[in-house]
Order: structure tokens, then C-alpha cells, then sequence
């Protein structure tokens, strides 16, 4: 239950690289997670060994690449324990996978009058599709308020639900405060009203263990690139119910039965969300990063990063001046913080001139920023690579940055 | 000759032939032979669409025993057909639902029986157990 | 004007390896065309030396991560000469650009009882999109008919357009005929009755030569992973005036300006339109694949795939009982044909054994199928480093696989 | 002074400071030194979203010249905004627009001026050469 870091550090090259001649602490996880070697070497194979275009080839290596893709499915279905492989939908991140759903579902289930709830700690990946929607739709959205310690009002939440609500959607981990979500209690309290639930586990799949049969939500979306996967992959998990019953969103390519001039008709799931030759190496690439997780283990890989978190969250909390935001009973993972009277944007660059990658600003969360009435945040988002030696070093580093506006 | 033997005599024919042309040959000397399509069973209802080439597959039931016809318009496809049938036909459902097929593995086309083929051959397979379960389900409802 | 041969194949490792016992022969570009070297190399110095999420970060690896995607953006508009560098949308491939352009141009532009004209010979990515979009708004679809040699009916173009007309959408090169269809002219006429024109270029950017100002086409559409490029990545040219006034399609992320829990207000161009995190390791890989075709030469590579092509088109038309679809006096790239009495997919089954990569089927182009009252073709594509010796060595497969139906 | 020679005199300040530390110290004293903003002109017009910080710019034209206010959230884009209304400020259009601004890259704070920072002073320096033109359009025209 336990792995070593340094052997683990050299997965990742990057993480030995110097930044402004100081070695790099890379604490921007929650924007990108690091890349280990095997991800890339799974990805050079393909190149190298066997690239072909998959689904519906004749030819060798057109089969040698449909089923490395079709296992990778597999493989995400056992990762979050879906019931069945169909219901794994790749896409190429969670933002599209959230614009799939909002469009699809809303498509098929929604009209003008009908409301979804989401929650004030969104990313804007969970908004504005929404607020798409309801210009197309005219649905109405309602919010739950996020209290002062970054928890979400679930008396409020309580309190939004009825017969009109039809979607809840909601994020796991929030990108911000850290805060995690009681999403199996929601999930149960939104079933009551039959009212599906979508889980943006953007930053939750690789932190938490995710089990969407236990959670019993409907959807669960996330991206690759922030699970040590590659860029421009992503996951949409949907109950069969609800997939099949849904609208497809895409044309073209796989996802079609028949194509006459006049019409067309469509795919069974997963293949009628999959529209056009899907990034077939970078989700093999997912999949090397599922096994480098396994490989680890996701329980180690938690009990590490908590107790790195807590760490984290202790030092920082003993600095005078400095206010965190996100202090919920059950967070993990990044601390969002304010130095008092220093603008996020000076922090941060101040502390990029030491070799440490923080993101400032308002992390694509804005209504959370007016909430708090904050400009935006200094960052730092583990991964299962930091250290407490990099903590240390950040913690030097803002005393440094305190130090220059003395 | 059970399934289990009709397999392995497959397999033997096979063995002979240590060249894929050979094999090929094979396979489509027996797609050019397979017979007892009956047109009126070309329906879309019995097709099987396989995306790269298409199979119709009926089966009845005389006796307690599941008979099949099936067809391809691609001959390879339809050889590997013929040899299923010839495995398959005139077994009672519980046979067949007990059955494995070993030989496809064996005389090395595997490859064709992969479930990211789009030949129609896996859903062929999954379709025969089919009418074996509803067959065998509508025997012991009787 | 001229390139090694043997010293481009270097570059491409995949293409010494071998394929059922004997060597590969690649010949099904047309789908997906291999990467060389410095494509994955690229990709890699990504992962291994800057990756971090681009845009909005403060810190170093940030901004070289976002100058590199730009900077890619320049190239990508210097490729195709377009006239300024945000008329240039990254996506993740030619069906998602056209599903982009039938969402974002649907909503902004067309009601019910518009008309919108496509070809015959288009690839589903061309048409089902349409399709969607017709349930949606009850759009008209017409279909440009396509003549027996396999080129376009230009007189019934002519007389499809008229003053309903809001849309022409057609393909630049066709992907099962070899068809290069007279965009420059199409365009010219589409334009007399004010009509934007879309021209799908998945087959045409790597091979003929594409200045989209010249062409003043409205949208061009193209993959990367057809010209050399990794999967997962795709542009979307669109000329300012109508980028601009079009609805945004997905929301989240970079493509906002503001957000509140109400109402969120959206960026500029090209941003607008790149919701959520790109590929952006892709995209690096994509303009590495740009220079590597300008380092050989775009003129070189015509050049030398019109005489391959040349040759292959004359020696599989000296095949008797064999029959070529596609036969347009400007035509190019790639080859499709049958073998009398032989179906498409035994044809391609025994050339893979003999270690030929064909596409057989319907090339997700089923109304051209229809239109020709076929199952499907057997086709061979061509890329910049296919050679005669392996046109020869398919004439011989061909001869082997008559040989066994003997 | 010229643009140039103002330039060149920054330059020379900077080069003293080798640590970057010192330069940072610099940067955020000139930023705290700043001043002459007007309130009233902290409007949305005058707002220049860098989505990171924010600048908010102001331009007047007195006797053929052009003065500018500026202020910004960021201390650190503030002290940039200072050294540039320094070089800027109280210039004719056209020298304005003539003005090729070196010292930025001069003394390693290229990295501020990139256009894909998001702090705003790239759009700030466009703003600047803005009224700059239509200064000069607007004299020309009287
Ligand atoms: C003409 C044409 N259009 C569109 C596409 C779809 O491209 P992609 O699958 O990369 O989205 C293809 C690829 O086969 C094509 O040949
Ligand atoms: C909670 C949350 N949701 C959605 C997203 C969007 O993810 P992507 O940009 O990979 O689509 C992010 C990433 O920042 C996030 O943190």
C-alpha cells in the first residue's frame, strides 16, 4: 500500500527538467497531470508498429488497432466498474462529453419549462453547455449555493428538487475549493424524484475511486489528460437506459446503420456517439494510463496524496496572512489560497521565477469567484508524483513572494 | 459424430494444409459448394449485417433437433459458414448451447471470428445459440 | 522537384515491418496515412519537456506550451493560406469540423425551407450531419447527381442553385472515386447566387495544392491524420465574417468571455469555437507533419504521387475482368475497383495475406455504393511513400486472388 | 528624450539588477509608485480584460500630444504599465506610432509582451498605438 517516489518521479522526465534555472516543482496538476513513459511509449507503438485506421478494416493491422482500441474500452468499463463495455463512450475530453450530454439528452428529454440543477462551484465546462441549452430550449437552471467553507448547501439542494427538476449535474471534486461532493447522497436524493444525475469527475477519477454502480449515477464524465493520460481523450460513461434512448449528436463515419440521400439511420451504442475516426492512439494511451494506475494502485496512490494534501494544507494554513479557500470536512486533492493584499496573477509569476508551477486566476470557474468576491485564486493541485520536499519549496517560495512586497 | 468430433476431423482436413493459400482455397471451394439456401429465406428479417459482407442465417426445428440454412454474399465468409453449419446442424439445443468452438482457432482463422470483425460471423455464432436457447425454451414450455 | 524515396521511408518505421509473413505494403492512406519520426518525436519532446495545460497559465511551461499550439495556428494558416491567423479552429477531425459548421451555421443562418446542396459522391461525415440538421430545422437537402465516369453533373448543379440555396457542401477529392472535383469553378458559381460554399478537403489538403483564398471558398475542413499528422486532431477554416456571427456550438473553458450563473458571454475567434482543453499535444504533432510536408514539398509530393498514380491506374486497368469506379478526367490519389465476380471484402482478405493493406467496402460513402449498384470497391490509396515495386507487387496479389477463385 | 533614448535609459537602470529578484523588486516599486489615475476613468470602456489582471487605460490629447493614464490589479503588470507610459507618455501620434518598444525584451520581461499572456499588455501597447492613429486622423482632419 505504499510506492516509492523516487522510482515513480522517473516515470515522468519532465519532473527532472529545470524551470527559470531552478528544478521544477510542477504543482498545476489540476489544469494537466504529467505524462509517464509507458503512456508514451504505448502511443509511439501504435505510430511505429501498427497505425491503422480501426472498426470496419479488412487488413491486419486494421484489426490489431480496432481491438487494442475496443480493449482500452474494457478497460475504462472495469477502471469505474460500469455494468457493460457499450456504455463507454470515448470522446475527447470532459468538456465535449458534458456538450454530448447537454445536447443529447436535452434533445431528447428536455423542453421549455424543465429544469436541471447544478451547483455554484461549477467549471464552466458544466455551465455553459447548459446555458446553451436553455437558449435553445428555454429550460430553466437552478443552482445550489456554495457555503462559506466551500461545501455545497445540501438543505438548498434539498430544496431545489422536484417533479420538474430532470437533470442534476454536478462536479465530484470541485476544480477550486477541493471540496468533494456527497455525490452518492445526492445521486440517491435525485433518484427519488427519478431525476438522473451527471458527475463531472474531471478532478475526481483519479483521486477517488470512482464505482459508478455503487454511486448509481447515470453519467460520469472525465478527461485523459488529467489522469497521467494524453491530451484530447476523454470518457463519457451513460447508463444503457439512457444512451439508447438518446438522440445522437455527431454524424458520421461509424456511428450510422444505413445512409441513404434521404436519411439515415443509426448505430447501436457506443458507436452512435462516436462520429468520425476517433483519436484511436491517444485512448490507447488511455489505457496505458489505467494500467500505470493499477500498476501503482489507486489506493496507494489516495493514501499518498492525502497525506501529502494534509501536509500541504497544514504548512499553508500556519502562514499569517494567507487565506485558503476550501475548507470543507472532505476535500482533497488542491488548495486554492490568497496571499492578503498580493494579486494572484504577481504570486504566481513571482513563484514561476523559482522553478514552481501554481495556476492563478479564476480556473474557469467565475461564478465561484463572484461567490467568494475574489479576483481568482493561487492554485496547487497534486499529483501522485509531489512531494513534501516540493511543499516545503512552495512554502519558501511564498515567504519569498511576501518577502518582495514588503 | 458429436460436435467435439466433427471439430476435430475439421481440424484434420486443416492440418494438411501448412499453406494459407491452400487453406483459402479450401474455404472458398467449400463456399462454392454450400447449398440449401432457400431464396425465400433472403429476408432482411434472417440478414445479418456485417458491414463488410452479409449473412442470412435461418434455422427450423424437426424433431427436437435445430436445422440451419445460411448464405454469404463474400465466399470466404460463406466457406467458414459451411464449416459451421456442417458442426452445428441437426444438434438438440442443449448441445449447442454447450457447444465450443475450438476449430475456428485451430485451422488459424481466428482472426475472422474476432468481435471487431465486421464480418457477421461473431454475430452469426451468437445468433445460432440464440435459436438454440429459444428453442429449447419453447420444448420445455410445451 | 524531386525526394528520396528510400530515405522518406526511413522516416516511417511502420513501413519495414511485415505483414503475414511477408512486407507491408501499405496502401490504405485514404483512411489513415502513417507518421513519421519527427511527428512522434515532436508529440514526445511535448511530454517529456513542456507539457502543461496552454492558455491563462502564468507559469513558464505554460507559455511555451501555448506559443507552440499558436504557433501551429500561423502554420496551419499559412498552409492553406488563409488570410488571417483566427480564421484558422482547431478539432479533432474533418467529421467534427463539418458537424461544428451544421450546428454553429444552422443555427445562425438557416430556417426552415433553406436549401442546402451536397453531391452524390460525399462521405457520410457530409451528410449525415445534414441529415441531423434537417430533422432539427426541416432544411431541404439537394444532391448534386454524380455521372457514370464518376464526375459531377455540373449542368445539374447549375440548375440546383437558386435563390433558396444557403449552403454547398462538397467534397474537394472524392475518397472512393479519386474524383477532383472543380471547386475553384463550383465556388465561383455558388458565390453568383451568394451561397457560402464548405468544401471537405480530407482528401484533398496533402495532395493537391490549397490556398483557400484563391479557391475563396467559404470553410475548408481537413484532418491531420490523413496528411501525416497524429489522430485526434482537425481544422476547421472559416472565413472571419462568418466565424464571427456564428453561435458558439460547445461551451466551456477558453471559449467564453464571461461567465455568471446566469448568462455567459463568449471570446473572439478562433476561441469561441475551442471549447475545453485542446489536443494541443496533436496539434504540435500536426504542424510537425506541416513541416515535414514542406520539407519535402507539396510540388515534389504531387508530383511524384501523379506518377505512381499513373502508373498504377494503368497497370490495374490492363487487368482483365477488373473494373474501376471512378474514371473523371481529373482524378487522383487513390483507386477503387472490383474483380469480376469477386466481393470486395475476399478480395481484401487474401491481398492482407499476402501482406497488402486495401480498404474494401463502402468507404462510409453508401449512396455512392447505391448510386453504382455495389456492394462496395476494393481501394487503393496512395501516400508519399508508396512506390512502383509495391503497385506491382498488388498487380501480382491481384493475379494470385483470381488465381484461387479460378 | 526621444523614444529611444528612454528607452535605452531603462535598459541601463535594469542592467545593474542581474538577479531577477532585484528587477521584481524594481517592477513592483515602480507599480506601487504609480499614480495620476483618475477614478472616474475606471470604466468599462476603458477596461482592458488580460483575464488574468486587468488594465485600464486612458488617453488625452493636449497640445498635439498624447498623455496616458493607466492602472492595473497586478502590481507587476502595474510596474510594466509604468516603465511604458514613461516611454509613451507626452508623444506626438506619429512618434507614437513609429516607436519600436526594445527595452521590453531588453531587460528579459519579453515573456509579458507575448500574445498569448493573458495579462493584458499586449492589448494594452495595441491600445496605446490606437489612439495614436485616431489622434492623428483626427488632426489631419481639422
Ligand atoms: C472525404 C472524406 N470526408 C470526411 C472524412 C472523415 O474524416 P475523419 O474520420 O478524420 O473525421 C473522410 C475520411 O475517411 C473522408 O475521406
Ligand atoms: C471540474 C472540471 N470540469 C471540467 C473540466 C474541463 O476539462 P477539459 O478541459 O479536459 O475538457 C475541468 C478542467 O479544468 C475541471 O476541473
Amino acid at each position: 500500500m505504499s510506492y516509492s517516489i523516487e522510482s515513480v518521479r522517473k516515470d515522468f522526465p519532465i519532473l527532472s527538467r529545470s524551470v527559470n534555472g531552478r528544478p521544477l516543482v510542477y504543482f498545476d496538476n489540476g489544469a494537466t497531470s504529467q505524462t509517464p513513459i509507458p503512456v508514451v511509449e504505448a502511443m509511439n507503438r501504435v505510430y511505429y508498429e501498427y497505425n491503422s485506421n480501426i472498426h470496419r478494416g479488412v487488413h491486419t493491422l486494421s484489426n490489431i488497432g480496432t481491438e487494442a482500441f475496443e480493449n482500452v474500452r474494457k478497460q475504462v468499463a472495469g477502471f469505474i466498474n460500469a455494468a457493460k463495455v457499450e456504455e463507454v463512450i470515448f470522446t475527447k475530453g470532459t468538456t465535449e462529453s458534458i456538450n454530448l450530454l447537454a445536447y443529447s439528452f436535452g434533445e431528447s428529454f428536455l423542453k421549455a419549462g424543465d429544469e436541471i440543477i447544478i451547483s455554484g462551484m461549477e467549471h464552466h465546462s458544466n455551465i455553459v453547455p447548459w446555458h446553451l441549452l436553455q437558449k435553445r430550449k428555454n429550460i430553466i437552471i437552478r443552482v445550489i449555493p456554495v457555503l462559506d467553507d466551500g461545501s455545497l448547501d445540501m438543505e438548498a439542494y434539498k430544496a431545489l428538487l422536484s417533479d420538474k427538476t430532470k437533470l442534476l449535474s454536478i462536479t465530484h471534486v470541485s476544480n477550486v475549493l477541493g471540496t468533494i461532493n456527497p455525490v452518492k447522497e445526492m445521486v440517491e436524493l435525485a433518484h427519488k424524484y427519478s431525476v438522473p444525475v451527471l458527475i463531472d469527475g474531471a478532478q475526481g477519477i483519479h483521486h477517488e475511486e470512482v464505482d459508478v454502480q455503487d454511486l448509481d449515477c447515470d453519467f460520469y464524465v472525465f478527461s485523459g489528460h488529467k489522469m497521467y493520460g494524453p491530451t484530447g481523450t476523454g470518457v463519457l460513461y451513460g447508463k444503457e437506459k439512457w444512451l439508447t434512448e438518446m438522440e445522437p449528436w455527431q454524424g458520421g463515419g461509424e456511428m450510422i446503420k444505413t445512409v441513404t440521400l434521404e436519411k439515415s439511420t443509426f448505430n447501436d451504442i457506443p458507436y452512435k456517439f462516436e462520429a468520425g475516426t476517433p483519436d484511436y492512439v491517444g485512448v490507447i494511451g488511455l489505457g496505458a494510463a489505467i494500467d500505470y494506475i493499477n500498476g501503482i494502485g489507486l489506493d496507494a496512490i489516495r493514501e499518498y496524496e492525502r497525506e501529502l494534501y494534509t501536509y500541504a494544507f497544514d504548512r499553508l494554513s500556519s502562514i499569517s496572512k494567507l487565506t485558503i479557500y476550501g475548507t470543507a470536512p472532505h476535500r482533497g486533492s488542491l488548495i486554492s489560497f490568497l496571499l492578503k493584499d498580493i494579486h494572484p496573477f504577481d504570486a504566481g509569476t513571482l513563484l514561476d521565477k523559482m522553478g514552481i508551477a501554481v495556476r492563478t486566476g479564476h480556473h474557469c470557474a467565475q461564478p465561484l469567484m463572484d461567490r467568494f468576491s475574489i479576483p481568482g485564486t493561487v492554485r496547487a493541485s497534486f499529483g501522485l508524483y509531489n512531494t513534501k520536499e516540493e511543499v516545503d519549496i512552495l512554502i519558501d517560495g511564498l515567504a519569498k513572494v511576501r518577502q518582495l512586497f514588503a | 459424430m458429436t460436435i467435439i468430433e466433427v471439430q476435430n476431423e475439421i481440424v484434420e482436413e486443416f492440418s494438411m494444409l501448412s499453406e494459407w493459400m491452400d487453406r483459402y482455397s479450401l474455404l472458398i471451394e467449400l463456399g462454392n459448394e454450400l447449398e440449401g439456401f432457400h431464396e425465400e429465406h433472403r429476408t432482411d428479417q434472417n440478414l445479418i449485417e456485417g458491414c463488410q459482407s452479409r449473412v442470412w442465417l435461418y434455422a427450423r426445428e424437426e424433431g427436437g433437433k435445430i436445422y440451419f440454412e445460411a448464405d454469404s454474399d463474400a465466399i470466404i465468409v460463406k466457406g467458414i459458414v459451411a464449416l459451421l453449419i456442417r458442426v452445428m446442424n441437426g444438434r438438440t439445443p442443449s448441445e449447442l448451447l454447450e457447444s465450443e468452438l475450438f476449430f475456428i482457432d485451430k485451422i488459424s482463422l481466428k482472426e475472422h471470428l474476432s468481435p471487431t470483425r465486421s464480418n457477421g460471423l461473431v454475430a452469426m455464432v451468437k445468433q445460432m445459440k440464440m435459436f438454440a436457447l429459444a428453442y429449447k425454451t419453447k420444448m420445455e414450455n410445451q
